[in-house]
């Protein structure tokens, strides 16, 4: 057993090294370095387009979705091994994508096998570019408050509403989104889960500028938008199902999947290479309190992956969520003061980072959420 | 030395208010922003001809003398809506610090200070670290004068500023420079700064300086910049205040109107308990703001309450506007919504003129750690 | 006026230095220092009681009290003066009691003349120590859940129930107890404030061991003990008033008053003072935290005192309950990580100190119902 | 490597819970100081039974030899119930130090260790703050031999222990002495501790050892300490993380059950957020604790890995102790109420073998700060 990890990590390295371009080699974790995919989308450099086809080709962009769906199969065992080979070589991810986060373990999970054989290659070739439509204007932390109504009429549903938060909408090509199917039902009862193309006429999307001067998220209006009724994925009115998973599935993600915390600058290394930082004492003491928590909360996750090989990690995934964003915000924070008034210009990047990371403990759920789910789910108390 | 504000603070605070909330809401700051600009003249003329301009001039300058506790109530007015205005470096730093000197030079800057004439700006620090010891910009002896050579940064106002007070190393130790900003050998660059307000770096290319230039004396810049820093700071972290306790009442509107799971969020314990903490924290910040003014006033050494109120205002601030964004979830992430502002104005300000560090840190000194 | 004042400095330091007995200007502030009063006192010295009888005799033991109750009538600049000189030259305070801190005020507000004039000079002189009866077993945060009844018999009641947390009750004269005397009415309106001698048949009490080893706090239980309806203090029924404002003035004095907060070691000394304490990064920056806010608690503890001259504090005393407790537990926690092992003995008394702050944000209101009295009271939330 | 228990950890969990449950609650702690004792022989005789006190004795000398995560397993439950018993000192740190040492005299005391016949305590600390390097107490050379003079504090177990390693300065550095605890020249001076165990100060008056005696090499101490060292420092943050867990889940159930204005506490959402919390510290500790035992059982450096177990447990038992006793009331205060055992014990578990800033500073030093 051991013996087969073993050769399994020289033939990937192996691979990896035969494969991978020496551009895609350098490391390169921020937004600019990020493969999205999509219909519209424009590689930064022949490199990036090479590295991305070689490893669909091989079902590295999702190493452990099954081999009928675009992946490699691969055990947990080997996607780490993977993972570390890449990381030990700089290299980038070739793809990164909701598809890849969201919609396709929701698939594996609830889609048909023909919705499977549909949408999870595209997926996993980088040709489909998916957002998210949950969140409502007003609705906030009461996810299952969904206004937006699909009325049936023959095979098709009729669309109306709006969403909000929609990551990337304005450059996805599907949004995966949460309607009201039943509006007589009790508010969870009555939601379906469907897909959506967002060039069928009615859809249309404005970007939200964000206190970071990004604009990230989009404002998304459905306006008469008539899609199959195939393209719901679970059963009609039990959308709430597939929701709550891939909401579980988010938060795991959110708190240090998807490069999140562990993919950050390492934090000594951040104090050390800014002049004077850690002679003070103060912000020293700081940033080592910090550190202790980041190394354990980087085991935590290693520990629950370990753990979601075999069981399900279910509500304690709001544990994760909690934890990993407050520490993320935790570190910007700390970031912040120990770069001084270099952080406070615009054009150095590091004040855009910090409030980024503002929104890490209200997407996905707000850390008020998370832990009222642990104090109920978990702990069991009343409320 | 009463805690409370006077009669006279509580009439200076009312109008001061009335003033702003119609003159210089958040939404002019925005205005400024998306017009590419950072500060409006017009507006500092209608602060002049409230007399803001001269709070710290003597009378026999035009001023009208009010003293640092009115100068705090004033900063703290100007917190709550971020006004951008050369008020603390013009009217309290470069005025206290030309009170230090009783020479005609000085008191006819004090007279164009008051009366809008004059805008200065503090060019200290040459690091990411408010740290006037470190200073290395150099003056060196050149005839009967100096040449000065170095780099300044974050030099607040310092963009529209006419004037600009200039930390130097000579031989014997620091001197201030009192000069023109548009001297030959001086550049500015402009920055683009996260708050939306003024500051740039200042390259010193053999600027010619005379005796005349020095504010005191040479090798002695403290004697002067020491009581405008301690009136700066003290100002400066009153104006955190303003700002932190309307972060905290825009919160509490919103946690009185925002409805969640059919009531309002304020109803969750959990949120009530944050709020009330925090509130706990504006006041006793409040105290040392108060205290600060007060200490200053009275014309003993205000080391130890100046450094207490910035150290204070900046935690509280930074609280201040991280619950104001959490506790208003996604909106409060967007640009549309004021909190963004206040949440970048307090980490600016938490920089200015020394972080929570460097003053706690001069607490802990001065009580014998 | 100020000259007034001055002259008021001279004449107080004047007197205090050929009155004040040399063994009672040693500044100690510790439990063994304090003089409690009452019937069963054992003065510790001759200059003990030579030190109360003097003040008492000048109306110093109560400054602010009116001279026809046993005070001087100062008014507050006055008494600042006054505490000012005694703290200079480390005098000790002559007496401290819960008449001086809970009741005498109570009884300033609520009382008739004639109860003024019975039980407040007793207390300025040290004769009557008293203690509270507000607690009971079961009640918790919920004080007006009064149980302790006090059926009325002719001109008395008859008392049955028990209290608990009651300070010292072993140790006291009398006692001022919250009663039910109508258990018709809503429960905050049948509650009434009456004045016991613990002396009468049917009180006893029984200390409580607490996590510190000490006992200062005990249960104390009425059986059929009988006292006169013309020891209620306020009007029938009407109890909650004179409670609610001896809350608030509990919490002002927990907060700060009584020694707690101000009179507690100096953090710098208490550090310096500690073998290799303050060389310790993490622990010196924690300590200038707790210095930084320790002084801006102690100038906001005089900002309310000076408000207190001429308006009510009300709600807001929450805050510097909460606040002041809160600060001084984590003061004592911090003691305790800079003196190490050595204060992991029971005889070092520093263990015992910090276990007995661990009440600070109990007694007399927990921190948790302090926060949710500013939410609703000051912030005006919903609740 | 997997941060999940294995089965045969499941199951030893077990074991040991059901076990102490019946004959170590904390009512057995309680017991112990209301007599006067600090522990209890009979206990530690049937876990030597059990084969506890093996642990970590190879089974060539009679022990299980089951690694340092199964003694992390075990300390972790004893720490639930706070059982006094010399388990640490005893069967994770000696027993580790003798295990470097591959002679007859460490593996007959090895082989005393696994059938209950010694017990062991640890002199190492001077001082208020644990720190191993700072040792005075001097080992002079005399003849062939030593003589120790100096004194030692918070000696744990030492009271009941048949022998001390004790650590001694010599010409070269540092060395180590496994002494019998009646060596003439030593004297025991009991202490009374806050967490009813027992601790004592050591007085060393030119007490005689010979070579034998000392353990390892002369100048070399740390050779045999430091894994010892690492082992104990693992137990402890395990020992803590069960103390924790254990005065959480009494919070918790009090949460649930105890009614204030008419409803269970638990309701009450700043409450439920609080607990919620401590929960997720907990989690992120004991990954912590699993990593610690998981290093340390492969052999490679563990410094980076006990420390971190050891920092997190030391603040995250403290939280939990006192958001217990907050959330307890009055009743947390008192002495009847065990919450008080478990706040006592976290004190001393934080400040033994090295307190949250020596550990921590240690994490920083290995990452590079």
């Amino acid at each position: 057993m051991d013996d087969e990890l073993d050769n399994f990590r020289l033939e990937t390295r192996a691979w990896l090294e035969a494969n991978c371009p020496s551009e895609m080699r350098d490391g390169a974790k921020g937004e600019d370095a990020i493969c999205w995919g999509g219909r519209n989308w424009v590689f930064s450099c022949e490199a990036q387009k090479l590295w991305l086809e070689r490893m669909a080709a091989k079902g590295w962009t999702v190493p452990t979705w099954p081999q009928a769906y675009g992946g490699a199969g691969l055990t947990r065992a080997q996607d780490k091994i993977l993972t570390e080979e890449m990381q030990s070589m700089g290299a980038r991810l070739p793809l990164q994508s909701f598809g890849i986060w969201m919609l396709g373990p929701a698939l594996l999970h609830f889609g048909t096998h023909e919705q499977k054989l549909a949408y999870l290659p595209p997926i996993a070739r980088g040709e489909i570019r998916w957002c998210q439509g949950y969140s409502e204007p007003g609705a906030g932390s009461d996810l299952a408050s969904v206004q937006t109504r699909a009325d049936i009429d023959g095979d098709s549903y009729v669309v109306n509403g709006q969403k909000v938060w929609t990551s990337y909408a304005d450059k996805a090509d599907w949004i995966f989104a949460l309607v009201r199917t039943d509006r007589d039902a009790p508010k969870h009862k009555g939601i379906s889960f469907i897909l959506i193309d967002m060039t069928t006429p009615g859809v249309s999307t404005r970007p939200i500028r964000l206190i970071s001067g990004q604009s990230p998220f989009c404002e998304t209006f459905f306006d008469d938008v008539r899609t199959p009724r195939a393209q719901r994925v679970g059963e009609e009115n039990r959308g709430w199902d597939v929701a709550k998973y891939l909401l579980n599935h988010e938060r795991e993600m959110i708190s240090g999947g998807g490069g999140g915390l562990l993919g950050g600058r390492p934090l000594g290394a951040m104090l050390a290479a800014t002049e004077g930082g850690l002679t003070d004492a103060t912000l020293r003491a700081e940033a080592v309190a910090c550190e202790v928590d980041t190394l354990a909360m980087a085991l935590t996750l290693e520990r629950y992956k370990d753990q979601a090989e075999t069981t399900e990690i279910g509500d304690a995934s709001a544990m994760l969520k909690y934890a990993g964003t407050e520490l993320n915000k935790r570190r910007y924070e700390l970031m912040m003061k120990v770069r001084g008034a270099d952080a406070l210009r615009w054009d150095e990047g590091d004040a855009e980072d910090w409030l980024r990371t503002k929104a890490n403990s209200i997407e996905g759920g707000t850390s008020e959420v998370m832990l009222s789910i642990i104090s109920r789910r978990v702990l069991g108390l009343p409320g | 030395m009463s805690l409370l504000p006077t009669e006279d603070e509580i009439m200076l605070a009312d109008t001061a208010r009335g003033f702003l909330d119609a003159a210089a809401p958040v939404s002019h700051l925005r205005g400024l922003r998306d017009a590419g600009m950072t500060h409006d003249p017009a507006l500092w003329a209608e602060m002049v001809a409230m007399g803001w301009a001269g709070v710290l001039v003597p009378e026999a300058q035009g001023g009208a003398d009010m003293g640092h506790a009115a100068a705090g109530v004033l900063a703290r007015e100007m917190g709550q809506t971020l006004v951008s205005s050369p008020f603390l470096s013009t009217a309290v730093m470069a005025a206290t610090a030309l009170r230090q000197v009783a020479n005609t030079r000085a008191n006819d800057a004090l007279r164009q200070i008051a009366d809008g004439t004059r805008i200065y700006a503090l060019a200290l620090d040459e690091a990411a670290k408010h740290d006037p010891a470190k200073t290395e910009l150099q003056a060196e002896a050149d005839g009967n004068g100096f040449r000065l050579t170095g780099a300044k940064t974050f030099v607040v106002d310092g963009g529209f500023a006419d004037r600009v007070l200039v930390l130097a190393r000579t031989t014997g130790g620091l001197t201030l420079f009192d000069l023109p900003t548009d001297r030959k050998g001086i550049t500015r660059k402009t920055q683009a700064m996260i708050d939306s307000r003024d500051a740039v770096d200042l390259d010193f290319d053999a600027v010619s300086a005379t005796g005349d230039d020095v504010l005191g004396h040479v090798d002695d810049a403290m004697t002067v910049l020491a009581p405008a820093l301690h009136a700066g700071q003290a100002a400066l972290a009153a104006e955190m205040t303003g700002l932190a306790a309307r972060a905290l009442a825009m919160t509490v509107g919103y946690l009185k109107e925002r409805k969640q799971f059919g009531v309002p969020i304020g109803a969750f314990q959990a949120l009530q308990h944050r709020a009330a903490h925090l509130w706990s924290e504006t006041e006793i910040t409040s105290s040392a703001i108060l205290n600060a003014g007060r200490v200053l006033d009275s014309g003993d050494d205000a080391t130890l309450a100046v450094s207490l109120a910035k150290a204070r205002a900046t935690q509280t601030a930074q609280l201040a506007v991280q619950e104001g964004v959490q506790m208003h979830g996604g909106i409060g992430m967007t640009d549309a919504f004021d909190m963004g502002f206040y949440m970048k104005r307090a980490r600016v300000s938490a920089e200015w003129l020394g972080d929570y560090s460097y003053h706690a840190e001069r607490v802990a000194r001065l009580r014998g750690f």
